[in-house]
Order: C-alpha cells, then structure tokens, then sequence
C-alpha cells in the first residue's frame, strides 16, 4: 500500500494500462498539459502526442471519433474534461456508442471508456457543477462507475479499460486531491460490486462517488451501526448485496450529491422495495440535492451539498422510524 | 480546388484489391478499363434493383420502418467504391444500401436485414437505418444526420495507431485486443476510411468538427458529400448558407474538389486521384459530388414538394445509363449490358423471396449484444 | 366536442395560440412541409417564414435559438422532430436554457416550449425510439409535460406556450394519428394536475403518453376496478393525488414505455414509498421496458413494447399481491 | 475581406445613443472625437481595473470560484461596444468582464457578484462566468465554449419579429408578453445583437451551425471572435485547422474582416462601419480581432506552457497605452490620462471593499428562481 492522492492513482493506472495494450490511448482537450486535475500529468511525455491527444474544443468529434476508433480495434480513453460538456456530445454517447453492438448484431464493440468527472468543485456554479449519473444508467448498453477512493479510482479505471463494453467513468471532482491508500499493483475493480465501507444491523445506507467521504464520516458521527456501501458501480450495480443487508436492516438510506428527483437513488429505493416487498422494509430514505441548479455563492452552494450532518440526521430518522 | 501537396503525387498502389468483383483493377488496358467499368455498371444496377425492390417492400408493408432509397445516386457510391480496397472502412448514411452494396456487403444478408429476418446484416436488430457490413470495412449506417464524420475520423486515427503499433512490433498484442470482426487484410498499411454524408449534414456542427479534426491530424479519410439537393422535405438551398459544402472543408484546411455525381466515370476518375493522394499521406480529402434523388425522402415520400419536370429531368441524366453508354461506345454489346441489368434484378428479387421466406429472429435476440456487464436478464 | 387526432388537436391550439399571441414562432426541420406528423399543417401558409421557420438540420442551433429568442421577449416553439435528436442539442436544453433564469438572477427567462415527439412508431430501431423523459424531470428548471389523449395535446401545448417556464413537451409518436374527442374551445391544461381515467379501490395505476391507451384497455380487461390516472405532467406531477390514492389501495403500479431502470417510475415509486413509509403500501410494481435499445424487426421489438395484457398481468399481480 | 452590399453602403444611424458616459457620439469634431476616446480609454481603464481587483480577490480566496481576466483584451470589447446602444444586446464567454462592462453593466454589482454577496448581478447566484445584466441587454456570460453563438443568433430573430409586431400595430401585445428585464430602449427598431466569443470556440460544431443560421436568415448579429491565441492551456493554432476563424465564417456567407485587437481605435472604426452595415439591413458580419491573453487562462494559471517573452512582448503592445498615446498626440494632457486611470483603481477597489462587507444573499435565494411550476420546496 501507497498514500497517493486520487489523480495520482488513476494517473498510475492509467500509465500502466498503456504500457500494458498499446493501443490504449487517450484524447481530450489540454491533455498534452496533464489535462485540468493533473490526472494526465507526464503522459504525453512518456507516450507521445499519436496516444495522448490533445483535441480541439470538440466535444461531438471527440466522443465520435473515440468511437470509431474502438471499432477500429484501438482502446480510446475518451476525456470529457467535466461531465457537464457530456452534454455537448450526447448524441455521440448514447445513440452511437451505447447502441453500436446492438443496432449492428454484434459486429463492432464499442469497447473504449468515457472519463467525466463530476459533481460540485470550489463554486463552480449551474453549468460546472452538475450530477448526471442517473442519465447513464438509464441507456441500455452502457456500463457506469464512479469511483469514491483513490483505490478506486485506479481499480475501477483499469476495469473500465480492460472490458469489452464502453463504460462511464464518473469521477467526483471534489476528490482529485483526497489521499487513500492505493495497492502497489492495483488490479481492476470488478465491475457491479460494491465495497462494505461499515457493518451494523441498525440500517443499510448506500452511497457513491463524492459522497463516500461524506457518508463514512456521518455514519461515524450518528454512532448508529449501519451496513454502508461504496456501489463504486452504478450500472450493473451490487443488488445482491444491499438487497440482503436491507432483508436484514429493514432500513435503508440512498445518500447522493445528484438532484434528489429521478435520481438513482431512486431507483435504487424501486428496485429494493420491489425484491422485498414494502412489507419488507421498515423506513427508506432518499438523501439528495433539492431539485434547483448549483448557486455559485458559497452559503447558497452548501445548500446542496450533500454534509455528514445531514447524512448523521437522515440516518437516526432512517433507524428509528416505526410504520 | 484540389490541393496539392508533394507527398500526394507520388502515385500511390493501385487502386482494387479487395474481391475482384468488386474493385476491379484498373491497369490501363482496354479490356481492362471495360472490365472494371462492367464491374461498376453490375454493381450500380445492383443497387437500383435493391432499392426498387426495397421500395416495393416497404410500400407493400413486407419491410418494416422506414426505406430511404439512393436511386439515381448510384454513380457516386460506386464510382468512389471502385477505389476502395477491402481493408478500407466506410461510414455511411441512413440513405446507405447503396454505400454498403458498393463497398461489397452481402447483399442477401441486406435484404433480409430490410425485412427484420434471421440472417440479415445485422440480425434484424438494425433495419435499413443501421445496416453494417464489418467483414466488409462496411462501418454502419447511421440515422442520426452527419454522426458518421466524427466516426470515420477516429477510424482513421485508429488505422493509424495500429499501424505504428504493428511497426513497432508489437503486433503480437492485437490478437488478444482485436474484438470486432474485421474485413480481410484489414491491417493494410495505407488503408483509408471513406465518409459519405448528404448535403444536409454540412449545416450540422458534427461537419466543422470532423473537418478540422481530419486535417488537424492529417487523416487517411475521404469524405465525400452527395449532394442530392435536399435534405428531408425541403431544399437543402434553402437552409445553407455561403458557397456549400466544398468552400466549408476548405476553410478547415480539408482539399475539396466537386464532381459530377451522375457521372460514375467522372467520380471513379476524381476518387481514384483523391485516394491516391490519402493513401501517399497527404491527409484528407473531400469530394463533393452532385447528384438527385428520384425518389422521395422515403420509399412512401410522393416529393410533392418538387416539380414534377425536375424530377424528370434528372431521370434523363440517369447514372446507369450513361455508363452504359460509354460502355456501348467502347464496344460493349447491349446484350451484354442488358444481361447485367437482368442478372441484377433477378438477384434482388430472389434475395427478397429469400428475406420473406426466412425466418423472425430468435425471440431472446432482443435481448443479446446489449452489453456484458449488466445484461438485460 | 369534436373528434379529432391528436396531430389536428395539436395544430388547431398552436394555429390559435399564434393568433392569440404574434409574439408565439415555432422553429424546426421541415415546418413549412408541416413537420413530419402534419401537426404544423398549413401554418406557414397562414403565419408566414418568419413565424413558421423551417431550419437546416442543426439542432444546437435551433435550440439555442429559441432561448435567445426568448431572452427578447419572444415565445417560441422550439421543434426537436423527434426526441432522440435533443440528444444533439443536450447542452443548450439542459445547461443553457434550464438555468438561464436561476443563474442570472431572476432577470432572465426562458419562456419556451420544446416539442420532442418520443417513442416506438413503426419500426425505427435504436436511434429513433427512445423514450428519455426521465432526464429531463432530473434537471432543475424545466417543466416536462407528456400527453396522452387528443385534448390533451392541445391543453397542455397551450398551457406550455403561456407558461414562463421552459416546457418540454414529450407527444407520443405512436399516436399522433389516434384519436379522441376535443372540446370546441380548448383551454390551456394545468401544469401538474393528472387525469383520474378510471377509479377502484383495488390497486393505484400510474401511467403516461403512449401507454395511457394501453393502460386504458389493460385496466378494463383486467377486470379488476383501479384507479387509473394519467399523470399528463411529470415535472410537477400530482403528487397529491397519486399518494391520496395510494394510501387508500396499498397498491402502486406504474407504468411506462421507456426503460424500466432509472425511469420516472422509479421516482414516482420513491416518492410515494417516503411519503407513505413502506408500511403504507402492500405492493409495488413498475412497468416498463427492458434494459434493451428498441431493435428494428417486429417481433423483437414486440418484446420491448407495452402491451394491455402486460398490464393485465402486472394488475392481477399487485392487486393480488400479499405481504 | 468585409463583403460588399449596396444596402450596406448607406449611412446607417451614428453610433452612441445610449447613456453618453459609456457610448458618446462620434461627430467628426475633433473636440468630441477626443471625448469619444476618453471615454475609451476610461473603460479600458475601467476593466483592467476591475479585473486586477477580481484576479487578487480570486488569488486571496476572498472571491470564489475561478476567474477568467481578460486583462491585455480591453481594446476589443470597448471598440466594439463603442458603436453599440442601450437597446443592443451582446452575449459574452467565460471571459466576460470586459464585454459586460463595456456595455454599461454595473461594475459595482459585477464585482458583489464575484464575491458572491447580496446585490451581485445576479444576486450572487451566477458569479463570475454567468455575469449578466439585462438591464443594459448584456445576456450573460457563459460557461459553455461556443454557446452564446446560437443564442445571439436568437435574439436577433426576436428583435426582427418584434419589429413586424410593432409595425403591424400588435405592439399593444408586447405589455402583457414582456417578462425579462429589458434595455431601454429595447424597441429601437434597428437594435443589433454582438456576438463575443474566443478562437477556441470555432472548433465547436455550434459555430457553425450559428454562422449558417444568421447569413440564412440575414440577422443583425456581429460576431466578435477573440483570438488570443489559447484556448485554455493549448496554443489554439496547434488545434485548429485551415484558415482560421475568418475564413470559417466567411465561407459559411457571413462577411469578415481582421482587425489589430489591440489597437481600440482601430477596433473601433472597423466596428461602427460593421455596425453600422448591420443596422443598414446587411445581415450579420465577423470581425476578427487578433489579441493576446496576458494573464493565464484563471486568475491562478501561471501559464507555464508559453515563452515567458511572447506574454512580455505583448504586455508592450498594451491597448490602454496605445490609446493613451493616441490621446496625448491628439493634445490629452498626461495628467487628464493619469487622472481617468487613478479614478478608474479608486473606483474598482471601492467596489471591492464594498463587495467585501456586503452582506451574503438570503439562504432562500438558493431555492427562488428555478422555475414557477414544480418549483423546489
Ligand atoms: C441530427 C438529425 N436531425 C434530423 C434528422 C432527420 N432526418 C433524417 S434524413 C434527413 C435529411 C438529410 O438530408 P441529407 O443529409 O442531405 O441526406 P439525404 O437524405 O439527402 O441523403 C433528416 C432531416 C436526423 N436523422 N438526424
Ligand atoms: C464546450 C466546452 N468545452 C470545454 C470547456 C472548458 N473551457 C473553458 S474556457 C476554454 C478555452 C476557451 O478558449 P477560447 O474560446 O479561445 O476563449 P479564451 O479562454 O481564450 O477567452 C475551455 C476549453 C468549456 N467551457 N466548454
Ligand atoms: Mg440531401
Ligand atoms: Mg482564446
């Protein structure tokens, strides 16, 4: 085990995996520069500009043409640079990578990986800020993950890199600079299975991405045992595990930075209270942002954010309730 | 307009060199030149007999969704096919049966695919729409206006990447990396990739993006515009500004040229210079062919949107007929040409039996190739 | 009342709304030809180019235009054709004009309405059958409204045209030529207030758009007496009026033609579970399509369509449902 | 490079007109052309003043967020919005101090915005990348490269019909319509629409989509494009293709013309003859203005990627210098010029210091202005 900040391990991670398949490569806008959080940082040194691209301000071309280079047989790292510019190339994303295989019988995989790092970053403001990963899970024939540790990050990056399917990697902004311990050779992280973060029979609270942190640290503070969860994946996302955990608590809590509304702690609340019966569960609770744009002002701005206090509250609601 | 630059005058391979019929090799000789002008006139009869028995399908609700016949654009699909090698890739357009049948996808697998059958290209999955042919470098059909520009630049990069990868030798890696099926000797050195959109895409910003980005990156990539003077129902004129598609590669640094795209041997001509040039590393090009669309947008479109005589008109210039034309003064027997037309039609309409006496898809297909992790259960 | 389709429906309000108000323009592909379901039928003829725009295909523009227009005081109609190419104009929609008024203060608004006919019609596989309603309620600052009967296609489309908010109204493809009766004057529909379309004490049938028909018929051959609503809006959605129902039947089936993960189903089930506590509720289902593009060939896209002996089924499972 | 057209050739009306500090009248008087580049250089003065102060309040933390300074830019927006109106409006990037204040936005409100604080612009909710003010027909910044080009484009159309409404005797509809706070003077029947957006923007497909749109529909729009030369941390001409911006949009039918962007007054003058083509029923036109960013691409980007000597070089070619030299000749005393600086510094820092023991906005603020319908509880 290495102490190394988040960008650094999915900097180290992504390097291996390209001196592993050379036809790993990556392109985005400013990567020749390390791109905006360091997390290309010495890459295009070590592999040149054919592998590290630096791209013009092109998000359709830059999400297009990483497609059509996975069916050409390379494996494109598709940088987004913040996920909200995904909105600049979402035709590309979700009628043309998600629906490739399908659409042509399997003749051609998209197998390439769309880097977006997401959610709120030093007041950044409605149209840098946003959450989105609930969009993702919705389309058929993509594969999301969002890493919440350095460990992560780096695990999760080599998955995505090495499957076959294109997968959406949505990386919390808030925690390029957050320290973990990281394993000296990571391996990938299996996609679709969570991490139990804490144990306890007193509630099942699942979270991911940013609010990881935030999470540990409230379940830590209410001082209530709870099963928590890192899903790390978001689509296919580990059923199995909070479904046995909520039979068991009777209790759970889905903690998100997204808007709270069509989020996917929604559909994480249908889908457990489908498998278990309403009559299986005792309490659940959605915690999320209220359905408004990210302010820029800094007290307007932690109005929507996602605090252990809040987590701390919504958890001793969450174990105590009586139906 | 074409630009000139020195690596491109080196004269590249010759062009052909995938399956004999289709890209016949053109080495100068008389009955060279004839056969290979006979390959193009089969196989743009063969689109035609397609199409018309597409329509038909389509009018008659035998083929399912939405049928956007290419007749009378024949000539620009194979006249730039005719240059292609096996190992060139394609992207095309919902208006590509054409594209597809000229760069050597199966014809019968098409057919049925039309049809929603087991055994089309696609598996019924795609419909016209998505018709894909990979074996054959056929990269997909697309029904999103202009979304093959991007596609066809990353191809290209992608092309390129692996021949540095193979020059390094550490081809050894592809193997296990390789997941799509691929057409024959797709690991060509010089292969290219060809983009085919309508006029309709130039008004698009996907267009400004691929533009820049293929002549950013000195691209194997020739893009070439059919511009069949409409884009749905409305005159493309009418909705584009400035000097049209070729003066807008331009201003991204692509080399355009404009041809006459009834005139297959005039294509045929051009894309033979201009593939020439990609394949000598002169980056990409641009071909703006015009041409017409007889038909309506759709197989059940009546384009009453347009004059009758216009229409007319441009079935006089009919592509077919004028390669056969040349043909017929280069010695070739109306018989001959007939034979080829009634060969083509025969084929179509067995394929089309074919499709409707195959059978629907496996019911659980709906639910196969969606993805690995987190299948549909 | 008259009988009309649902195009008609539609033409005839708008045709009344530009006559009420010469501020009212509507933009998009093919207008002049009277877009591709003949729901702007003759209105160049009577509006005129500057009115009744036909574009060149470039949706970014369109939308984007239609913003600018409104921040000038202008009320357009902004015509996506089908829904499925918003995906090419994603960020003007959703970080654009969904923020523009939070993000300046109040001092501008998007007074607007984005048509995006959406769904399964005729055989048009992957790229033109997507059904993405669920985004949109997701975003912060637009109102999503879903038709599903003649009337209301004119109700909520006038009720749209004079809201100050950005609207976003998803018409059913499958049923522009469906029709319904229509009263004589037709008066605009109130955002976020469902229509009850049949009552019974057995179980709480949510649904909308394309599948309002289904449901019908499904609900009546059922045999089994529900109540049946039609949400019609989804952002707002009548909230009240579900739970109200909910609470009496204990039984909660939702039911819609997008895919089932992350669908609006998903939120309409979190959203009466919290307000209910799981104890309220004995069962609890959704409806909706596999995790699946839509495929072309008919009997595989048979697979993926709602149909009323779906609901049949779903009914008699929840309202039979013990826990 | 600007296109020529007989409508454009008549006078249109002079420019200023709106409040006379920010765009006096050009009269041909010496003594009021010189009050005419005062006010210039007072702006000029203004902005970098104001920039400097929000950069140091960004570096200190006392400003959230990022900051994009376009210190070293000044020359182009004051050119440009020297020949605009009150009831002109402009739409403007992520690097938008200058073009705001130029228009006639309150400084002191930008800045509380900056900060975040009560009475901002937009009431602390925007900050630096979302300034607008309405008021003045400033539509806001933006934080989308590229975005406020289909937007211009929009308003400009709404101008046009609001135009034919009044003029057909409908205007008595515009009270009961009209919701957005709106310029005085918002009705002037040949108000125009300037469109500011950096060189990184026309490699996004919107570009070209809005340039086809506005010569489509011959709208009042003048694009500004400024080239600074970087987009963020990439020196833009190892990203972009071809002829560059100008070439781009010309080829798309919209006229342009380059300009020394750092030379105001020679901004300035092509700027009214553009302007005033535009009012004239021209339809839109492209300027081009060559400039440089002096700071990094935020105010804490030490911009590393770049030769330290190419930012000094351009540091010398200052624009408020130059026109502050142009003054002098024309007979300014320095004291006049050292005088409107000085008062400029007081200004901004007062406006800091303001914004500093301004208030926070009330914490319902986060929850207003969303929307009416389904507003968050
Ligand atoms: C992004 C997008 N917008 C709109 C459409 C609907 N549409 C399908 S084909 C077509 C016209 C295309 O014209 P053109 O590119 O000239 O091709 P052609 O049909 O003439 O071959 C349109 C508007 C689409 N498929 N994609
Ligand atoms: C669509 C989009 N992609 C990427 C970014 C990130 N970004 C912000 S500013 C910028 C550079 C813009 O360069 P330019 O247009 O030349 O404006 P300048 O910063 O030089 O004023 C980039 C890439 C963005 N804001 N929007
Ligand atoms: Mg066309
Ligand atoms: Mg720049």
């Amino acid at each position: 085990m290495t102490r190394m900040s988040f960008a650094e391990a999915a900097r180290t991670a992504l390097a291996e995996e390209m001196r592993r398949d050379p036809l790993v490569w990556a392109l985005g806008e400013d990567l020749a520069q390390g791109g905006i959080f360091g997390q290309y940082k010495g890459l295009a040194e070590e592999f040149g500009p054919d592998r590290i691209v630096s791209t013009p301000i092109s998000e359709s071309a830059i999400m297009g043409a990483g497609l059509g280079a996975a069916l050409c047989g390379t494996r494109p790292v598709i940088e987004m640079r913040i996920a909200d510019f995904t909105l600049c190339a979402m035709d590309e994303l979700v009628s043309q990578i998600a629906k490739v295989r399908y659409m042509f019988g399997g003749q051609g995989r998209a197998a390439l990986v769309v880097r977006m790092p997401q959610g709120m970053w030093r007041n950044s403001a409605a149209q840098h800020s946003q959450c989105l990963e609930a969009w993702l899970t919705h389309i058929p024939g993509l594969v999301v993950a969002a890493p919440g540790t350095p460990a992560d990050a780096a695990g999760l990056l080599k998955a995505a890199i090495r499957s076959d399917d294109p997968v959406v990697l949505m990386e919390p902004k808030n925690l390029w600079t957050a320290e973990g311990e990281v394993p000296e050779a990571v391996e990938p992280v299996a996609l679709g299975v969570a991490r139990q973060v804490a144990q306890g029979d007193a509630a099942t609270v699942v979270t991911w991405s940013a609010c990881v942190p935030v999470v540990e640290q409230g379940a830590r503070d209410s001082g209530v045992a709870c099963d928590v969860f890192d899903l790390r994946s978001l689509w296919p996302w580990d059923e199995a595990a909070v479904i046995a955990s909520a039979r068991r608590t009777g209790r759970l809590l889905v903690v998100h930075e997204a808007v709270t509304v069509s989020g996917f702690g929604a559909e994480v609340v249908a889908r457990v209270v489908e498998a278990l019966g309403p009559g299986g569960l005792r309490a659940v609770e959605r915690l999320g942002a209220p359905r408004a744009p990210v302010p820029f002002s800094p007290p307007l701005e932690d109005a929507m954010r996602m605090t252990p206090a809040r987590v701390v509250q919504a958890i001793r609601r969450v174990a105590s309730a009586r139906h | 307009m074409v630009g000139s630059d020195d690596r491109s005058a080196q004269a590249a391979a010759p062009p052909g060199g995938g399956d004999p019929s289709r890209s016949p090799h053109r080495q100068g000789s008389a009955s060279n030149e004839t056969a290979r002008r006979l390959a193009m006139l089969r196989d743009m009869a063969r689109i035609r007999a397609f199409e018309h028995e597409a329509v038909a399908a389509m009018r008659s609700g035998q083929a399912p969704g939405v049928v956007h016949p290419s007749i009378g654009q024949e000539g620009v699909a194979v006249g730039v096919c005719a240059n292609l090698r096996r190992a060139d890739r394609i992207t095309s357009t919902h208006r590509g049966h054409g594209h597809a049948i000229a760069k050597g996808a199966d014809a019968r697998a098409m057919m049925l695919e039309l049809h929603g059958r087991a055994g089309g290209s696609c598996g019924g999955k795609g419909g016209s729409m998505h018709i894909a042919d990979f074996a054959v470098g056929m990269l997909g059909a697309n029904g999103v206006v202009g979304a093959g520009i991007p596609i066809a630049c990353g191809a290209a990069q992608a092309i390129r990447l692996r021949r540095a990868v193979r020059s390094a030798e550490a081809a050894a890696r592809l193997a296990g990396g390789q997941r799509n099926r691929e057409p024959a000797g797709a690991e060509e050195d010089d292969a290219i990739v060809a983009c085919f959109f309508g006029d309709g895409a130039v008004n698009r910003g996907p267009f400004l993006e691929g533009m820049n980005w293929a002549a950013l990156y000195r691209l194997p990539v020739l893009f070439v515009c059919e511009d069949n003077g409409f884009a749905a129902f409305t005159r493309n004129s009418a909705v584009t500004a400035g000097g049209g598609p070729a003066v807008r590669a331009e201003a991204c640094g692509v080399p355009a040229i404009a041809v006459d795209g009834e005139d297959a041997l005039a294509v045929d001509a051009v894309a033979a210079e201009l593939v020439a040039r990609i394949r000598g590393g002169a980056g990409p090009q641009f071909l703006h062919a015009r041409c017409y669309r007889w038909e309506g947008h759709t197989g059940t479109d009546a384009a009453a949107y347009r004059p009758a005589e216009e229409a007319a008109a441009a079935r006089d210039r009919d592509c077919i007929r004028r390669l056969a034309a040349a043909l017929a003064t280069a010695g070739v027997a109306a018989e001959e040409i007939a034979a080829i037309e009634a060969e083509a039609a025969e084929e179509m309409a067995s394929h089309r039996a074919a499709a409707m006496a195959a059978p629907w898809p496996d019911p659980g297909a709906a639910f196969s190739d969606v993805q690995d992790a987190g299948a549909p259960a």
